[in-house]
């Protein structure tokens, strides 16, 4: 009893101390996952030191081979706070690029740790949709989560490795600010009271991440020279993975293709 | 014989001795020496282990304690402790003139109290002697004179000298005086002392308390104590000596860090260069299981209760570990362990600890019961309702001819008043008649009682395996003679086990198994539909115990696979099994030891109905089996559902029925009679239900206290010599199949023991036959139950554990409280494969959690049952277990959620088990018992208006997921109704709930967050309503007792006003068609959760 | 107390002898000169005397006998010994020979005492009851200092000594030293073999064990078929012997090896057997010195001398 | 041959004294052997020439005059004693302290021993009962052992060897005393201790002690092979062999002791020689017994309602 109420003490101080420093970058919210990436590798030099000068770079785009499933309707009726698109995420196709798919280096860093950034990464609840719908963040790092609708949410994660929890936010409830500790691909996080609303967080403990856009672009920057697996992930159609050897100072292009047939 | 020269000199005169005295004398004193080495070293071992953990964990401190040092650090950063620090720190200052002013008068006090003191005692001594004296002076003269000695003594000035060297004069009594007064003094200057130094002490209390409650491990101050104590020691036996229970255990003499307060593992007890943690490091770990020892404190329990092992003995490694031929209590290897648990709670059917369950002992308990090991071996507590059966019969008997006795000891009695002498008497004996007669109605009390209660039991009796009596209505005959030959073959995950039947025992047995069974006419049933049966197999829940394998097997082992069923059953049969698997096709009448038919209800003109309202013989009026004896419970599908599924499973097999060789020597009547032995010899019946054989009794050994059977009773037949001497030589199993099943593999080391006997006789059950020339009746009868490693494991455990316990009977686990309820509740819960569906114990899996369909949606899996008993009312409970719909006509729904797909069954409990269940509820979530409902009071107009405005609000919209009885609200509800609150709701946990649900139900839908505390109560945390402008009440307390008096109409009209005008004036034809909402319910949930499942 | 310890103090004062208090003056001093002289010279004279302990009074209280190389005190020695004196002064010259004698008869002795000593340790920890017996077994073994290797002397002795009355009753055969006139002390032997055998047997049970509770009771179920007395044995039934009545019962003080037994078996070893075993054995030695020593080494005797008086061959050797 | 099975045996604590009495007593017989050897060939020297025989002075060790022909026993006898003692005392620890005594099991009625054997002194006791009935293996044997040894001095007449060791002069006395202790009581300890295993059967040494061993074994009794059936003529049939063989028995001694023994045979009176021949006669009995038992599965010879031999 009283080392389980140890730990969530020390759970909840840690917590408390992630609140405190995320709470001074507020205004830094806006960014896209891509760039929060970018700016990641630079303090990652500090735990290990990647040397900026042989740093290298990955990009590539994600196709999808095949017809792409019609996105299913959404029917928003039963709550009259949630207007826009109504449309399913699950599968994002256009032009042959698939969107929200989750890039990262999975193996290849060897035993290096790397700094949590101070940055806080932000999921907005709006339109009873979440922005946005894939997201990558650092074990650790704080993500703020923002309910800009005029009805209640309840932001509901059911990860496999890492503690679940279940909070509402009504409308112009304070930013909640949660962090995960340990990593974990395409941990599912839901509202119960608008069953469509699902997203996926990924946990990873590098910074070498990224998610594609509606294009299918991608890009991961700061990479030490190495041999690496890049790993794929998507929510339907599930996990890829590539082998690739960057030099110093390369731009790689790794590209990938999912089939249809993979739901 | 050659003379020898004659030697000069007298050889026995002059021959010394001195060389052999010198050597005999060294060889005496090298002698002591090694005794004495031997008694202070050679038999002490444990003073190296003890030096080991000086040296071992003095460095483990040390690095320990920076480690504490920086998390010190960090909780000293945060601003409460800065806070508290500064607080200590100015009162410390404030009051330091102080101190310093009051401890300057207290010292000085003290030295003079010190000066008067000396004096004052040394002529009270001679006071006193004179006073003692003139008390015990006979003569009135001698004591007048001694007083007046007294007088002049207590007169004399004597001197005193101050510290600070005054001089001054008393006499006796003035001294005495003062030595009170500065005394006195003395006492007040030093309670003065303590109220100025209070705030600094309270303030640096709050100060520790602080720090050690915000961290992790021990402070560093708390390390350097243990750095301390570690430094000091000095090399002794550690023993704990309970007499009462003649417990002396020295066993942390070397297993010195048992009960240290810091986690120490191998790996950290290892020195540095050492590869792998030697003896010492193994040895010098803490317990693994601190919460156990808080629970079973080792100053009260010592070690080998549970461990076993000689706790005395100190000699040697072996000799402690009781690891000698001679021991009879060996230590449990590491990986049996939990087999000491056993010991005391062999009662418990779930062990747990702090919501960490032991799961090698309980599953080992689970498979006893659920591979039916009952129904061979007898086993203390296990499948006792027929002996309770027999018992019950008994007493029956007992109380008739007690009644009896007492009817005629009444009429004597009676007799005898009337013919006595005096009324005196007369009144006294027709007293006592009239006493007698008062028992006699008491007995019929106990009678009806008893009645009850075996009805009761006959409910509640079970069987592992089907009733073969239905054999005949149920089974493809070709194919019953193929499933005998070897079970797994067809189904490798039966509870079946293999029986090494020959071809000629396997046409005996089918064929007395077939033409024993019944030949009754079942009803046709209607095809159904596969792919909507197969939805509904999916959903309702059939695979919380039932498996099917396509790609890969899915569902629950706790009944049997359903992959092949199609080759096997017949439709008919299976559809009304899915309807209602209790439904019997003819009651067995114990008493007559009959299946009763039609025809005997014909004959009294009673209409052939049997069920638990109708369970009398019609022929003597006894309690008739008239249930099949299956734990399979109905899930009150509609038939046209069961017919559905039964088509699916019908549909599931790899061949055609057709397929099977024709076996028509099952109605070879000489085969019967032939089959009738070998049923009986096998024991078939003590897992079926078998025509001819429903008293059959067990065939196996009794295994209540099969752990603490001498090894000598165990029979190794001819492997006892290799048993005990192992090598390669050593392992008798050959079957790789059966070879996989031994946990340690192979056996390389001696394996005479309990463990190598159950774990061989486990794997391979007639291995102790192999090279035995035996006949067919003669060979070990016990089947192979085809385990996998772990469940030999868990197995053995089980029974190593099982032992005649030698404790007093205040150690074993008897309780007579709430803990007895929460024992026998756990027997029914497993018994009904409870944890299949419902969460007990945090973190325990239940299988529906591990299927597929739930991993992205999980809102459908059924309630967590962490805290039922605090969160319902024990009597909505019993109505609910034994009518989970709540209702007697809409049955084919649950009663509490019917959002979801998966139904709570019913089980038909008995009313024993009922009383046990909820009992059970209650008391695993520590209410008492009966429950008294808290009163909820009646709310003002004012604050119902201010409740409904949050109850409606956009920040709290309750009704969003909570059923509200509107149908199409209802599909895409995800929370049970309001209204069923009131009667099933405690409301101090509704309050609990609606605060932080997460900690009620991990996971569950309902969110957290959505009060805060403010001013010592509970408010909402969005935005409030307008309503609430200057009101200080509870917010929560307020939408509690809301809800608890919430009205439908009051339900309906909110729900209206949340915009769900739509909603409400959906057409009326969906509202009525209630037996049609499966089908909607099911169509709701494809497009619903579209996102997730499939 | 004052007043007498020193009388001319106070008398000086009353009766104003000056002379008086002279004089005692100048007997201190005197007594303090002869204190000069006489310590060390007694000083001197006590460490004279310690250079030759014999001589002082406590050892001659003790050795009643001079300890100068000579034959008579050399006697004196082993008769005025109350150890000693079971050996007589002076013995013939061969009997000195180990080869002759094997030395088993003293070296069971020796054993004998040594078990009599452990045994009475061993006794202070050890209660004959079924509750305590092994318990008291067990904390022998682990608890009580030395307590092992007591109880293994005690064993080992006992198994030796055994030995050690089979290899002494051989040894008195094969030098034929049961004739005439020892007859007598052969049957002593005889017994004394008996209570040998006897006492290892009582204190096989004392442990309380399945060693000794098998070993006893194979031992005593014998006893059932003794002819007359037991009831399996023969004309025993007849006699109206059964289980509750027989010799055995009486040996166990019960039908079975039980707590009786225990307390029979610890008694019997302790005390009873002790005791009678002591008497024959102070006997047995008694009768060695009275039959004339040991029997040997005898000189050998011929043939034809076999019916001649027995002193004859040693004056003709001369 | 099972090495470990073997080892098992002889390093059973209990078992260890027998391990060691057994080159022991090979010891002391050499060691007497050696001496009767001397004292023989000096018997016999001085014999052939009975003028030595008046001069010498009929020992075998060396002797002068003017040697004393007594010594003291302080110091010279008793330094040995002690020696001895100092010597028992080292051995004793020392055996103390590396072996332990045994301690098995608390004593439990219901769980026999397999096999359950007495001590090990015992053991030969134990093993008579194979062959005889418990009554005569347990009671009357130790009973005829006590007598029998009392009886010796009384029965043995001869006048030589007394004093010194010989084996010329006491032939049969010690070849009989030899068999009797060897073969009818060490022996028979061995033979309990090392050769009888579980269900006291027979196993040879390094034969594997198999707790499951059967072993087919009809035991018949000697009226039987004669096709005798009435209990009757069973009685009077085995009452015949019995006392024939003491009766055959004792004419046989009698007619060896006048053959071979004539000086000794006249100095016995009736008495003294029919004890010789009742103890002879019973001891030979002993290992007849056995063999007809162990080679032809004879259990009775003598069958009585009431008791049988």
């Amino acid at each position: 009893m009283k080392k389980t109420c140890l730990a969530m003490m020390t759970v909840s101080l840690l917590f408390a101390i992630s609140l405190l420093t995320a709470c001074n970058k507020k205004e830094n919210t806006e960014q896209s996952t891509n760039t929060t990436s970018e700016q990641q590798a630079a303090p990652a030099g500090a735990a290990t030191p990647i040397d900026p000068a042989t740093a290298a770079k990955v990009s590539g785009t994600v196709k999808f081979d095949g017809t792409a499933p019609k996105p299913a309707k959404i029917d928003m009726s039963q709550d009259p706070g949630c207007k826009g698109p109504n449309e399913a995420e699950a599968v994002v196709v256009e032009g042959g690029n698939l969107a929200n798919v989750f890039v990262y280096v999975k193996d290849g860093l060897g035993s290096r740790t790397f700094d949590v950034p101070n940055d806080a990464v932000v999921l907005d609840q709006s339109g009873c949709k979440y922005h946005p719908h894939v997201l990558g963040v650092m074990a650790g790092q704080t993500v703020e989560i923002k309910n800009d609708d005029p009805t209640t949410h309840n932001i509901h994660p059911t990860p496999k490795d890492n503690r679940e929890w279940n909070e509402s936010q009504p409308p112009q409830a304070a930013p909640l600010q949660k962090n995960f500790a340990r990593e974990e691909i395409m941990l599912p996080v839901k509202c119960n009271q608008h069953p469509w609303m699902k997203m996926y967080i990924n946990v990873v403990k590098n910074p070498f991440f990224a998610v594609t856009d509606k294009s299918g672009k991608y890009e991961i920057k700061g990479l030490p020279p190495g041999d690496y697996t890049i790993a794929f992930v998507h929510e339907k159609l599930g996990e890829q993975d590539q082998k690739v050897t960057v030099a110093a100072k390369d731009t790689k292009t790794v590209d990938q293709t999912f089939k249809a047939g993979g739901m | 014989m050659p003379e020898q020269p004659i030697p000069e000199r007298d050889p026995i005169v002059s021959k010394s001795y001195a060389a052999h005295y010198l050597i005999a004398t060294l060889l005496l004193i090298a002698t002591l020496f090694w005794a004495l080495w031997d008694e202070a070293w050679g038999q002490r071992p444990w003073k190296a282990f003890q030096e080991q953990w000086k040296d071992r964990y003095s460095a483990f401190l040390n690095t320990s304690k920076s480690k504490s040092a920086a998390s010190e650090k960090d909780v000293e950063k945060n601003p409460e402790y800065t806070t508290l620090y500064a607080a200590w720190k100015k009162a410390s200052d404030d009051s330091a003139a102080q101190a310093r002013q009051a401890r300057e008068k207290l010292d000085d006090a003290s030295a003079r109290l010190l000066a008067v003191q000396s004096v004052f005692t040394d002529r009270r001594a001679y006071v006193n002697a004179l006073t003692y004296e003139i008390e015990t002076t006979s003569s009135s003269s001698s004591k007048a004179s001694r007083r007046k000695d007294l007088q002049a003594y207590e007169n004399e000035q004597a001197t005193v000298v101050y510290p600070d060297g005054t001089r001054k004069k008393y006499n006796f009594h003035e001294l005495e005086e003062t030595y009170n007064q500065i005394r006195d003094q003395r006492t007040k200057l030093s309670l003065e002392l303590g109220d100025v130094l209070k705030p600094v002490t309270a303030a640096k209390t709050k100060l520790d308390e602080y720090l050690s409650d915000h961290m992790v491990d021990l402070t560093p101050a708390q390390i350097d104590g243990l750095k301390k104590k570690t430094s000091d020691w000095d090399p002794t036996i550690v023993q704990i000596n309970v007499a009462e229970a003649n417990i002396v255990d020295r066993c942390e003499s070397c297993h010195m860090g048992a009960r240290e307060p810091l986690k120490i593992t191998p790996a950290s007890m290892t020195e540095k260069g050492q590869k792998k943690p030697d003896e010492y490091a193994q040895a010098l770990v803490s317990h693994p299981e601190p919460e156990l020892l808080k629970i079973h404190d080792p100053e009260k329990f010592g070690c080998s209760p549970c461990h076993q092992g000689n706790g005395r003995a100190t000699t040697s490694v072996a000799k402690a570990h009781g690891n000698y031929e001679h021991w009879l209590w060996p230590l449990f290897p590491k990986e049996n362990a939990q087999a000491g648990c056993q010991n005391c709670h062999a009662a418990d059917m779930v062990l747990a600890s702090n919501d960490v369950q032991f799961q090698t002992l309980n599953d080992g308990k689970d498979l006893f019961r659920q591979k039916g090991c009952m129904g061979c071996h007898r086993y203390e507590g296990y499948d006792k309702e027929p002996e309770d059966v027999n018992s019950v019969g008994q007493q029956i008997k007992q109380i008739e001819t007690q009644k009896k006795e007492n009817i005629k000891e009444t009429a004597y009695l009676m007799k005898q008043a009337d013919t006595a002498t005096t009324n005196e008497e007369a009144n006294q004996l027709n007293d006592k008649a009239v006493a007698l007669r008062v028992a006699n109605s008491k007995l019929d009390g106990r009678l009806q009682q008893l009645d009850f209660q075996s009805h009761s039991l006959m409910q509640d009796m079970k069987k592992v395996g089907p009733n073969l009596k239905d054999i005949r209505l149920k089974l493809t005959k070709n194919w019953i003679p193929v499933w005998l030959k070897k079970p797994t073959d067809f189904r490798p995950t039966t509870k079946m086990p293999n029986f090494r039947l020959t071809d000629h025992q396997i046409q005996a047995i089918s064929a007395y198994i077939w033409q024993s069974g019944f030949t009754d006419a079942l009803p046709k049933q209607k095809p159904g539909n596969a792919a909507r049966g197969k939805e509904l197999f999916e959903t309702r829940g059939c695979m919380a115990c039932h498996s099917m394998e396509h790609d890969q097997l899915e569902g629950g082992t706790f009944a049997a696979n359903l992959t092949r069923v199609g080759e096997k059953a017949n439709y008919d049969y299976l559809a009304r099994w899915i309807h209602n698997a209790r439904e019997r096709t003819r009651p067995y009448c114990p008493y007559e030891k009959k299946d009763i038919g039609p025809e005997d209800y014909a004959k009294k003109g009673l209409p052939y109905k049997f069920d638990l309202d109708h369970s009398q013989c019609p022929n003597d009026g006894h309690e008739l089996q008239v249930q099949n004896m299956t734990v399979m419970p109905s899930l009150r599908l509609s038939l046209e559902d069961a017919q559905d599924i039964a088509t699916y499973l019908m549909s599931q097999k790899k061949q055609e029925p057709s397929a099977y060789a024709e076996a028509s020597f099952m109605d070879d009547p000489a085969l019967k009679e032939e089959g009738k032995k070998w049923v009986r010899h096998y024991g078939c019946a003590g897992c079926h239900e078998i025509s001819g054989f429903e008293d059959e009794g067990r065939i196996g050994t009794e295994l209540t206290f099969e752990g603490s059977k001498p090894i000598e009773r165990l029979d190794f037949a001819l492997f006892t010599e290799a048993a005990q001497r192992g090598g390669k030589d050593g392992e008798p199993i050959k079957n790789s199949e059966n070879l996989a099943r031994l946990p340690d593999g192979p056996a390389k080391t001696p394996w005479y023991d309990h463990k190598g006997f159950f774990e061989h006789k486990l794997a391979e059950p007639n291995v102790y036959d192999q090279g035995l020339v035996k006949g067919e009746t003669e060979a070990l009868r016990m089947p192979n139950v085809h385990l996998t490693k772990e469940q030999v494991l868990d197995l053995t455990t089980f029974l190593m554990g099982s032992e005649e316990t030698s404790l007093p009977v205040s150690y074993q686990y008897k309780p007579g409280d709430a803990r007895h309820d929460i024992q026998e509740g756990w027997w029914i819960v497993k018994k009904y494969n409870c944890m299949g569906c419902h969460q007990f114990i945090p973190g325990q899996k239940t299988i529906l959690m591990g299927l597929k369909q739930y991993a992205d949606n999980q809102e459908q899996l059924p309630p967590k049952l962490l805290t039922e008993g605090a969160r319902v009312d024990p009597e909505w409970l019993r109505k609910f277990l034994s009518n989970p719909a709540l209702s007697t006509t809409d049955t084919n729904r649950n009663g509490v959620r019917p959002y979801l797909k998966v139904r709570m069954p019913t089980f038909s409990f008995s009313d024993n088990e009922l009383r046990k269940l909820v009992r059970f509820f209650q008391a695993l979530s520590q209410q008492p018992m009966p429950y008294i409902p808290e009163q909820v009071p009646v709310l003002t107009a004012k604050e119902n208006d201010m409740a409904r405005s949050l109850f409606s609000s956009t920040a709290a919209p309750c009704l969003k997921c909570h059923a509200t009885g509107d149908p199409s609200h209802d599909k895409i509800a995800t929370a049970p109704n309001f209204l069923l609150a009131k009667e099933r709701l405690k409301p101090d946990w509704v309050e609990r709930w609606i605060t932080d649900p997460q900690a009620i139900s991990p996971g569950t839908s309902m969110p957290s967050g959505l009060f805060k505390q403010q001013n010592n109560q509970w408010v909402f945390a969005g935005p409030t309503p307008p309503t609430f402008q200057g009101y200080d009440g509870d917010h929560r307390k307020l939408l509690t007792d809301y809800i608890f008096q919430l009205t439908p109409e009051e339900q309906h009209r909110v729900a209206g006003s949340m915009g769900r005008a739509r909603a409400a004036m959906q057409p009326a034809g969906q509202h009525k068609a209630s037996r049609k909402q499966t089908a909607s319910s099911i169509g709701a949930s494809t497009s619903l959760g579209g996102g997730g499942s499939r | 107390m004052a007043d007498e310890n020193n009388p001319n103090s106070t008398n000086g004062k009353n009766g104003g002898k000056v002379g008086l208090l002279e004089k005692v003056k100048a007997g201190v001093k005197e007594h303090i000169q002869g204190l000069k002289t006489d310590i060390p010279a007694k000083a001197k004279e006590q460490i004279e005397g310690l250079k030759d302990p014999t001589k002082t009074q406590v050892y001659t209280s003790i050795f009643r006998h001079k300890h100068d190389d000579t034959p008579r005190n050399r006697a004196l020695g082993v008769l005025s010994n109350v150890f000693l004196h079971l050996h007589p002064a002076k013995i013939n010259r061969d009997a000195v020979r180990y080869s002759y004698t094997w030395g088993m008869g003293g070296m069971t002795f020796y054993l004998f005492i040594v078990l009599t000593y452990t045994g009475v340790l061993l006794m202070f920890y050890y209660h004959p009851s079924k509750v305590q017996a092994f318990r008291d077994v067990l904390y022998l073994e682990h608890d009580v200092p030395f307590g092992k290797i007591l109880r293994n002397m005690h064993r080992w002795a006992a198994h030796l000594m055994v030995i050690g009355v089979w290899l002494h009753m051989f040894r008195v055969f094969l030098t034929g030293s049961y004739k005439k006139p020892r007859e007598f002390n052969w049957n002593i032997g005889v017994l004394l073999l008996v209570f040998t055998l006897l006492l290892s047997f009582t204190g096989y049970l004392l442990p309380d064990d399945q060693l000794g509770f098998w070993a006893v009771t194979v031992g005593t179920n014998m006893a059932r078929a003794t002819p007359l007395l037991g009831h399996e044995g023969p004309f025993g039934s007849m006699l109206g012997m059964t289980p509750y009545n027989d010799v055995r019962f009486g040996l166990l003080g019960g039908s079975i090896v039980d707590a009786n037994a225990l307390l029979r078996s610890y008694i019997w070893h302790c005390i009873g057997i002790p005791i009678v075993a002591s008497i024959l054995m102070i006997v047995h030695f008694w009768r060695v010195r009275k039959d004339g020593g040991i029997s040997g080494p005898a000189p050998v005797m011929l043939e034809a001398e076999a019916d001649k008086p027995r002193r004859g061959p040693k004056a003709a050797g001369e | 041959m099972d090495w470990r099975q073997l080892w098992e045996i002889c390093s059973a604590p209990d078992n260890v004294p027998i391990v060691g009495l057994i080159p022991l007593l090979a010891f002391y017989i050499y060691l007497a052997w050696r001496q009767a050897h001397a004292n023989d060939v000096l018997i016999a020297q001085l014999e052939t020439d009975p003028a030595l025989a008046k001069t010498h002075h009929r020992k075998t060790w060396p002797f002068k005059p003017g040697w004393q022909k007594e010594v003291h026993v302080w110091p010279f006898l008793l330094r040995i004693e002690f020696l001895a003692a100092i010597i028992v005392t080292i051995v004793l620890m020392v055996w103390s302290i590396t072996l332990n005594a045994p301690l098995e099991e608390p004593a439990n009625p219901n769980l026999t021993m397999n096999p359950a054997k007495a001590p090990w002194y015992f053991l030969g006791l134990q093993e008579m009962l194979v062959y005889f009935d418990p009554w005569i293996a347990g009671v009357v044997m130790p009973t005829l052992i006590i007598v029998g040894l009392m009886a010796i001095p009384y029965i043995d007449t001869n006048p030589l060897g007394s004093g010194y060791y010989t084996w010329k002069q006491r032939k049969f006395s010690i070849s009989t005393f030899l068999f009797g202790f060897i073969i009818l009581w060490v022996a028979m300890i061995i033979i309990g201790t090392f050769i009888r295993g579980p269900g006291w059967q027979w196993f040879w040494p390094g034969q594997t002690w198999d707790h499951n061993r059967l072993i087919y074994e009809v035991n018949r009794d000697l009226p039987d092979i004669f096709g005798i059936t009435s209990n009757v003529a069973k009685a009077i049939f085995g009452g015949i062999v019995v006392i024939g063989y003491y009766l055959l028995g004792g004419f046989l001694v009698y007619s060896l002791f006048r053959r071979y023994m004539g000086k000794d045979f006249k100095r016995m009176s009736l008495l003294q020689f029919s004890i010789v021949q009742f103890f002879l006669l019973t001891m030979v009995a002993l290992p007849l017994k056995m063999a007809l038992r162990l080679l032809w599965h004879i259990k009775y010879v003598w069958i009585t309602p009431w008791f049988n031999v």
